[in-house]
């Protein structure tokens, strides 16, 4: 009787448990029994799952890429723009833009993808509850119109004459005009691309399957995308080696040459990321040029590098300007060099004879976040510049400190235009000017860019806009290779340096 | 204190504990002056430097700083806020624990419930959606949030020990003496709770001990570049099977300490029984 | 005697070792037991009983060793296998505890805890064991046997739970029974049934029997023969007559002198205290145990010594014979009126005082209405058993606990409040002894700062070296030493705290003591201290003592007025040679004829109570004892509650019977 | 004791745990730096997206009437819309991580609760011999140890040295977790590891205290053999008291489970706390912290109710004495 007792309390205390996951038995209705094995390319993602293009930062290239398309693509291999849904696009004056529209494209739900679509996805940017992040990029649209279901055209206030790039925008994903991707954006994000989302366990992971009326004969070549979100690099390396999953995006050149140690693994750099180091102009003390040059002059490219596990000059590269070295932009100026006594001496110059502090915030969870920030800390300390550490996750970061502090660690992506990421972040008026430069011969230099149609006269003015930034500007420049470790199987893996993984070509051997 | 030798002898085990621990806090007194290296020194010519090469004892991590001093420097930080956690949440829970047991009736339900409900509550998870709300851990929100995390239990304690001399005569007599409240509960009461709240103290300290290594672990714990413990392991496990020393030291440092200040507690509790 | 031996201890050593060192438990220990014979063994507490007993059941803890030769039936039981023993224990050698409570599994029935023990020393059947353990209980008087096997200890009495104990013991008729202390924890009138009991069946199976107590008067009842123990050596051993008529070591007299016993009264005879304490013996220490405390010793006493038979069967380890000593104390009871005929104003009245503890709906009635008075220069004695609402009385009029309802009256006024709310004058005139002096003492402070501490409290005196030469002033009223001032409780024996509480308490001159159990935590030889000192202070300070004890012959001693209480309420209230003597309320009566006596000669008629007082929670009409009386009328007994029947002026009981029917005068 | 009033006073305290518990994890959050509509829609948001977005969230309105609003939405078993992952219900996530949880705990559980039952009892009866010292000192050595470092070590032994298990628990997709068992083994047994010292330090006193006392003396001294009274007369009484600290640790182990799922990466209710931390994602910090205190004081209460029903000085009122 007593016993009986002690186990109906198990029991009791048991099966309410086990029936919490009734709900997950059903999850093995989906795996049916397959006739012919099915193509699955299996990706472990550290960013978690946002995806409504435009809301948010930080998405999971390979989940966005994957269910949406863009009007224009980037062919890997050369960098030139590729044809996607616009099979077309021209402008005369670079004022007044037409697009023309790949016909006979359908959305996952069966609609089929129109001129509408596209005047819909370009006026959402301007929706004030939404604060789409390229809402001020769109703010140059005038209007659109829609002459035919396969043709828009979009007059500008001012000329741009690199107005297609911004097309290439991981945020400017083509939405369908009739889905309400306010409620639905993140559960069931729907869109024209190679894959169709089937089922999301947020935090955990994502299945997309083959979408069989894509535009483009033959692709996918999968059937299958599994999408695993997996916070810890080095759990998704020991994913990669156990042969759980097949690529590994932004992983660190630690791992690197651990998987390349290993048999069966390769590791491949579509491209290069920024480290921004930002001074913010407009407060004490980085408000003062020879306290920015004091910090310059601490610097030690190859320390930074190092601790980035890299090589200056060979993975990481270092300048003092927002153009990246790789970009035919660059204009080379030879680096200062480490001069701890100059920098002492313009600190006393600046009326920091003693030194100072300065909080110093980043994203503690960002790849070489923490690296950086430690070494730089280490760096400045003998100049007198001392750094008080204040990390955060990325979200809070982003969230709560970033535009707001006096020191700032921020990751940015390559923008294929240059002109497109000064206007953002280095005009006065930018939305995204996080060191708060309000230089007028930047300011002047960043118009005369984005306007200017002759390919020369703008490499004038980017030569000029790099000195000016050597010589006074708010930012450090270090760049980090995007590494993504695939296992030898995977074959045409495609990342342009839009940052949108092309896996509808990837296959596996 | 004779006896506390004689109870050392009989007891091997507390001997290794207390010279771990005697060995960590000259760590970390005399640690620091004594090293060939800073914790915070990047020795960019060794990253991940193989234990005992190039002059560094337990090797590098990825920033090439070196283990040993990061470890030397780490017991620092968390000897004190350990210590400091667990003199806190005992001042505060003998106050507690002594008003509730001291008054009874309702001063006594309405702490016990309200301790009842604060343990509801893991100290961890508290500690942790605490650190993490606020964000940004120092030395002084790390040492205040930790303990009202444990002061639940160290109420508890402190009341249970009050309540085992409550009922002492020579309360009563005091009592029948026209003493204050106050002086029956600190002059009379708690020097015959000493011992309990001895153990409680040295217990509690190993439960400091373990949650700040915790808490560094989970990444709410003390900014870099303090050392922290636990924060080493977490910072450095994606290079595991790279550098495995960097991650399994400072393991091993947080066993250490741990487990020699719980045999030390586990003695000291042993004779305060005994005594009794 | 013609018996053979069940039982022959040979030169038995237990040691015990401590951290610190090795103490001597039981030192060249040789006693004999013959078949059917019962052996008493009596000493203090630190003597070694209990030692003796578990080192016969060879069930000693870790650290203690054993020496030497049991032999039971011949065969050496220290040589035994585990598997071996567990043939004797329970079966051939049985064994009954002091505490029946927790001797019993709380977590198993009854009826499991006594089958198993037939079941496997006999193989028994569950069935069959079943209806032995039935059996067992029935002899033992247990009414309701075949309900009493489906309970659980804690669902039945103290009384009845070593009678159960009792039962387990007897299951198997073993050869030896050896009884612990088994009534040290209950009542007197529960204990009177549980020794008749013992001695019946003891004649009914034959049995050996190992008796341990240390009242003699306990042994007295149960033993034919008697052995003394002190320090853990045996040093007289004889048939009972023989020990209290003819004692020969000094010990034995001296402990036999200093108990109180029925006609032993204050006015007559101070009672005879042995100086010192039982102090634990270390292995180095040679001679007579007793030596340190002595009043006879001589130089021969470290060498000359071991037992010796002095007279057929008397055995006794001093060397010198006293038989030829005048007896120097009275046995027999002097019947002269108390001399303090005037009557002194009332220093305290209680008027009726109600004391209820929990809830409503669980009210338990401590004091369920009751009115005393208390004269001035006197002692009231309080006496009876536990649960009876003696002690709440004391804190009641202490201050410690406040009355529910009722008045008190202290020195003209109301101080029916708790403590907080008297004023200093009156927590200066109130004193209270503890039971436990132990735990009155504050064990943190030094004995200075404990009496000193309400001579600044209390009496204002700040000045430092004043308290001090107070205190030590005090401390000598005593018989203690300055060089106690700078000790601490823990460092004292019991009669030595004991007396540091009298100090603290008398060193502020209180008009009113109350005594709650001040002896009852102490041996017997110290006891007796105590209590002389008890009287001597009262006599010199003129203060009132309310003394509350469970033993009559305590109260007997120390007091001038008694009041027998049952069930929070009085029964019987008169000057102590009024209320000992008849006419009484059938409840003295059952009380004073339980009391065993330390002469074994004197014949007194028992009176059973049977069954426990009743739930202290419901509210009883007539009168609170009626359930257990043996002069129940009937009814009016249940239904109406008794009158209170002046037999003098201050000599009163409430009960219906007519006071012919109370006892002669 | 009654054991309906018993009962009801538990339930009753259980449920005001629970109130007062989400008033404080709600007031917790309301003391969060920063403010929740910028955290949702980040810097570049605009004052009047983020005061829309105010109103819609309901952030103007008094505090009482939020948590009135908030804690009637929980009863009715609506945990609300997470902030970070927008449009996603927690109710379609947060079962399935504390399912796995679950099953996680209650896999250690049936790892550990044998054992250091077992070696407890071991401890216990060869209390001071050389056994008992060594279960001690692993015990006291395991229970020391944070779980993380226990968890570290095993990684490094049974995934590193020798790769037999995986260090990272993810279930394949279209898999439960039932297919994927392995992956329970590292993270249960760094809780085991834990528990273990604790438990068996537990169960080797209660036992210790049971054997030294007064019925387990008698018994003996009846002639039962030592076998039969440490199984018939101690266990019972010596498990008692371990039973409901284990049951009373229920709580305790979910805080346990934070670490080791963020060290295994364990799709489980402890990451997605820690995670809803990092990403200041209130309403599902709420859900999960408020869970955990559920948990913990569900199985008081059952463990109390068990405790009250096994042991028979409570079950059957005492007659008398």
């Amino acid at each position: 009787m007593k016993k009986f007792t002690i186990f109906m309390m198990l029991g009791l205390f048991i099966i309410p448990t086990l029936s919490l996951f009734a709900g997950g038995q059903k999850d093995a209705e989906i795996k049916q029994p397959e006739a012919e094995k099915k193509m699955v390319i299996r990706i472990a993602e550290q960013v978690p799952n946002l995806i409504t293009p435009g809301a948010w930062d930080g998405q999971a290239f390979s989940l966005n890429s994957s269910i949406y398309d863009y009007l224009i693509e980037m062919d890997s291999a050369t960098g030139e723009l590729a044809p996607a849904l616009a099979t077309e696009w021209s402008s005369k004056d670079g004022k007044v833009w037409t697009f023309k529209l790949r016909e006979g494209v359908k959305f996952h739900d069966g609609s089929a993808f129109t001129s509408k679509d596209v005047q819909f996805t370009l006026e959402r940017t301007q929706d004030p509850d939404l604060g789409h992040l390229k809402a001020k990029d769109f703010a140059v649209v005038k209007s659109i119109s829609t002459p035919n279901d396969y043709t828009v055209i979009i007059t500008l206030k001012e000329s741009l004459p690199t107005f297609q790039y911004s097309m290439t925008d991981y945020n400017v994903a083509m939405l369908s005009s009739d889905y309400d991707y306010s409620k639905l954006g993140e559960s069931a994000p729907m869109g024209t691309g190679p894959f169709m989302l089937k089922k999301l366990i947020p935090k955990e992971s994502a299945l997309l399957v083959k979408n069989s009326n894509y535009w483009q004969p033959g692709l996918p070549k999968a059937d299958e995308l599994q999408i695993y979100f997996v916070p810890d690099i080095d759990s998704s390396v020991s994913l990669l080696e156990a042969g759980k999953v097949d690529i590994v995006p932004q992983i660190s050149p630690l791992i690197k040459q651990r998987l390349e140690a290993g048999d069966g693994f390769k590791v491949v750099s579509p491209y290069q990321e920024s480290r921004f180091i930002a001074m913010a102009m407009d407060r004490e003390p980085f408000d003062d040029n020879n306290v920015r040059l004091a910090f310059k002059y601490s610097m030690d490219p190859e320390i930074l590098a190092k601790a980035c596990q890299g090589t200056l000059n060979k993975e990481i590269y270092y300048n003092e300007t927002p153009i990246v070295n790789k970009l035919a932009q660059y204009k080379d100026i030879s680096l200062r060099g480490q001069d701890i006594k100059k920098a002492k001496d313009l600190l006393a110059k600046a009326g920091y004879p003693d030194g100072l502090t300065v909080e110093f915030y980043y994203a503690s969870d960002h790849p070489y976040g923490k690296e950086i920030a430690q070494t730089l800390k280490e760096l400045t300390a003998p100049a007198g510049i001392v750094l008080d550490l204040k990390g955060f996750p990325r979200d809070i970061y982003l969230s709560q400190y970033w535009m707001n502090a006096p020191l700032l660690l921020t990751g940015w992506g390559v923008r294929v235009d240059p002109s497109m990421l000064l206007m953002l972040a280095y005009h006065s008026e930018g939305p995204w000017n996080e060191s708060h430069i309000n230089d007028p011969e930047v300011d002047d230099l960043i118009t005369k860019i984005k306007s200017e149609v002759d390919d020369a006269q703008r490499q004038e003015y980017y030569d000029r806009l790099q000195e000016v930034f050597f010589e006074r500007g708010t930012v450090i420049n270090l760049q980090v290779p995007y590494l993504v470790g695939l296992s030898d199987a995977v074959q045409d893996y495609r990342q342009p340096i839009t940052m949108l993984s092309q896996l509808k070509y990837a296959y596996i051997k | 204190m004779k006896t506390i030798l004689l109870h050392l002898k009989n007891n091997p085990l507390a001997i290794l504990g207390i010279m771990i621990l005697f060995l960590w806090i000259f760590a970390a007194l005399f640690g620091p002056a004594l090293l060939s290296y800073n914790y915070t020194e990047m020795d960019m010519e060794h990253q991940m430097t193989t234990p005992g090469e190039y002059g560094h004892l337990l090797g590098t991590d990825a920033l090439g700083r070196d283990v040993f001093a990061r470890i030397i420097y780490g017991s620092r930080s968390i000897l004190t806020v350990a210590l400091m956690t667990s003199l806190v949440s005992s001042i505060v829970g003998i106050l507690i624990g002594f008003t509730a047991g001291y008054f009874g009736s309702l001063v006594d339900t309405f702490f016990l419930r309200a301790m009842d409900i604060l343990m509801a509550i893991p100290p961890l998870v508290l500690s942790m959606v605490v650190l993490g709300i606020l964000g940004d851990s120092s030395f002084l929100s790390l040492t205040l949030i930790v303990s009202i995390a444990f002061t639940p239990a160290t109420a508890r304690v402190a009341r249970g020990a009050l309540l085992s001399c409550k009922g002492s005569e020579y309360v009563d007599a005091a009592r029948i003496r026209g003493e204050s409240h106050f002086i029956i509960m600190f002059v009379e009461i708690l020097p015959n709770t000493i011992g309990p709240i001895i153990v409680e103290i040295t217990a509690r300290f190993a439960y400091s001990i373990m949650m700040i290594a915790s808490l560094g672990f989970l990444g709410v714990g003390l900014q870099p570049p303090t050392p922290d413990w636990g924060m080493m392991v977490i910072e450095n496990k994606s290079i595991i099977r790279a550098a495995s020393w960097t991650v399994l030291y400072p393991s091993l440092a947080i066993a250490s300490l741990v487990i020699a200040v719980s045999l030390f507690s586990d003695f000291v509790s042993k004779v305060m029984i005994h005594e009794k | 005697m013609k018996n053979k031996s069940i039982l022959e201890i040979k030169n038995l050593d237990v040691e015990y070792s401590t951290l610190t060192d090795k103490v001597v438990a039981l030192k060249d220990i040789n006693i004999t037991v013959e078949e059917g014979e019962s052996l008493g063994i009596i000493g203090e507490s630190g003597c070694g009983k209990s030692t003796l007993s578990y080192a016969i059941m060879d069930y000693l803890p870790s650290n203690g060793l054993s020496n030497g030769k049991i032999l039971f039936k011949g065969e050496n039981l220290l040589e035994k296998s585990p598997k071996e023993q567990t043939k004797y224990r329970g079966d051939r050698i049985a064994m009954v505890y002091q505490n029946p409570y927790s001797s019993l599994n709380p977590s198993l029935t009854i009826g499991f805890q006594l089958d198993e023990v037939t079941m496997f020393h006999r193989g028994f059947s569950r069935k069959e064991a079943r209806n032995a353990s039935i059996e067992a209980l029935k002899d033992l008087y247990l009414g309701d046997a075949a309900g009493i096997v489906r309970r659980y200890p804690h669902q039945i009495s103290g009384g009845m739970q070593q009678r159960i104990c009792i039962a387990m013991a007897l299951l198997c008729k073993p050869d030896l029974l050896i009884l612990d202390e088994p009534t040290t924890a209950l009542d007197v009138t529960t204990e009177v049934v549980i020794l008749d009991i013992i001695s019946e069946l003891k004649k009914k199976y034959n049995m050996s029997l190992i008796y341990i107590s240390h009242d003699i008067g306990v042994i007295n009842k149960v033993s034919d023969r008697i052995a003394v123990m002190y320090r853990g050596e045996v040093v007289e051993t004889g048939s009972q007559h023989t020990i209290y008529k003819h004692p020969e070591h000094p010990y034995t007299r001296a402990l036999i002198n200093c108990m109180p016993r029925s006609g032993i009264v204050k006015e007559e005879v101070r009672l005879n205290a042995i100086p010192g304490y039982v102090a634990k013996r270390s292995a180095a220490e040679t001679g007579c145990p007793f030596v340190s405390r002595c009043e006879k010793k001589t130089l021969i006493c470290q060498e000359n010594y071991g037992l010796k038979e002095s007279k057929a069967n008397h055995f006794s380890s001093c060397s010198r014979a006293y038989a030829e000593d005048v007896p120097d104390k009275e046995r027999t009871r002097l019947k002269i009126p108390l001399e303090n005929n005037v009557k002194e104003e009332n220093i305290l009245s209680i008027k009726d005082l109600y004391k209820y503890y929990g809830g409503p709906g669980k009210k338990v009635r401590a004091l369920d209405g009751v009115s005393v008075s208390l004269e001035r220069n006197s002692v009231l004695g309080v006496v009876g058993e536990s649960g009876c609402g003696k002690s709440t009385m004391g804190l009641t009029v202490s201050g410690l606990l406040k009355p529910t309802k009722g008045q008190l009256i202290f020195d003209g006024i109301d101080i029916a409040v708790s403590w907080r709310k008297r004023t200093p004058e009156i927590l200066k005139n109130i004193q209270l002894i503890f039971q436990n002096p132990g735990r009155s003492l504050n064990p943190s402070f030094t004995i200075e700062t404990i009496i000193g501490r309400p001579m600044k409290k209390l009496l204002g005196i700040k000045s430092k070296t004043e308290r001090r030469k107070m205190v030590i002033d005090i401390l000598k009223k005593v018989d203690l030493g300055e060089e106690y001032l700078s000790r601490k409780a823990s460092q004292l024996s019991g009669g030595e705290m004991q007396r540091v509480a009298l100090a603290r308490a008398f060193s502020i001159s209180p008009d009113l003591l109350v005594c709650d159990e001040p002896t009852s935590a102490l041996d017997v030889s110290v006891q007796a201290s105590v209590l002389n000192l008890l009287g001597e202070l009262q006599q010199e300070s003129k203060a009132s003592y309310i003394f509350i004890s469970h033993d009559l012959n305590v109260i007997n001693y120390i007091s001038d007025y008694i009041m027998v209480m049952y069930l929070g309420r009085i029964c019987e209230y008169g000057r102590k040679d009024e209320v000992v003597g008849p006419p009484y309320h059938p409840y003295t009566e059952a009380l004073i004829s339980a009391v065993p006596d330390v002469d074994p000669d004197s014949a007194k008629q028992q009176i059973r109570l049977e069954g426990s007082p009743p739930n202290p929670t419901k509210k009883i009409k007539g009168c609170p004892f009626e359930g257990r009386c043996h002069k129940k009328i009937g009814k009016i007994c249940e239904t109406t509650a008794p009158p209170k029947v002046y037999f003098s002026d201050d000599h009163f009981v409430f009960c219906h019977l007519s006071p012919g029917k109370l006892g002669a005068k | 004791m009654n054991l309906f009033k018993r009962f009801s006073q538990r339930l009753g305290f259980m449920i005001l745990t629970l109130v007062v518990m989400s008033f404080l994890i709600f007031l917790l959050v309301e003391i969060m730096p920063g403010d929740v509509a910028q955290t949702v829609l980040g810097q570049s948001a605009t004052p009047e997206s983020l005061a829309a977005l105010r109103e819609s969230m309901g952030l103007n309105d008094p505090l009482m009437v939020r948590y009135g609003h908030w804690a009637g939405k929980f009863i009715r078993g609506d945990l609300g819309e997470s902030l970070y992952m927008r449009g996603i219900q927690i109710n379609t996530i947060f079962w399935r991580k504390v399912g796995h949880s679950i099953i996680l705990a209650l896999t250690a559980l049936i790892f550990y609760v044998p054992l250091s039952l077992f070696f407890g009892v071991f401890a216990g009866v060869k209390a001071g011999k050389l056994p008992d010292s060594i279960i001690s000192f692993f015990g006291l050595a395991t229970m020391a140890l944070p779980e993380f470092v226990s968890g570290i070590i095993l990684i490094t032994l049974f995934a590193i040295k020798i790769p037999l298990l995986p260090i990272t628990s993810i279930i394949p997709i279209g898999e439960t977790l039932w297919e994927n068992l392995n992956i329970l083994i590292l993270p249960a047994l760094s809780i085991t590891l834990v528990m273990f010292g604790y438990v068996s330090r537990m169960q080797r006193s209660s036992m210790l205290t049971v054997m030294n006392s007064d019925y387990i003396r008698a018994a003996i001294l009846k002639g039962m053999p030592r076998g039969y009274v440490i199984f018939r007369h101690a266990l019972k009484n010596a498990l008692l008291p371990t039973i409901t600290i284990i049951g009373m640790n229920m709580g305790w182990l979910f805080g346990g489970l934070i670490v080791v799922e963020t060290l295994f990466g364990f799709p489980g209710l402890g990451s997605l706390t820690l995670s809803a931390i990092k990403t200041r994602d209130v309403p599902l910090l709420e859900a999960s912290v408020l869970f955990i205190t559920f948990i913990f004081v569900v199985s008081t209460f059952i463990t109390d109710m068990m405790y009250l029903f096994l042991n028979p000085r409570i079950r059957f009122k005492g007659s008398d004495s």
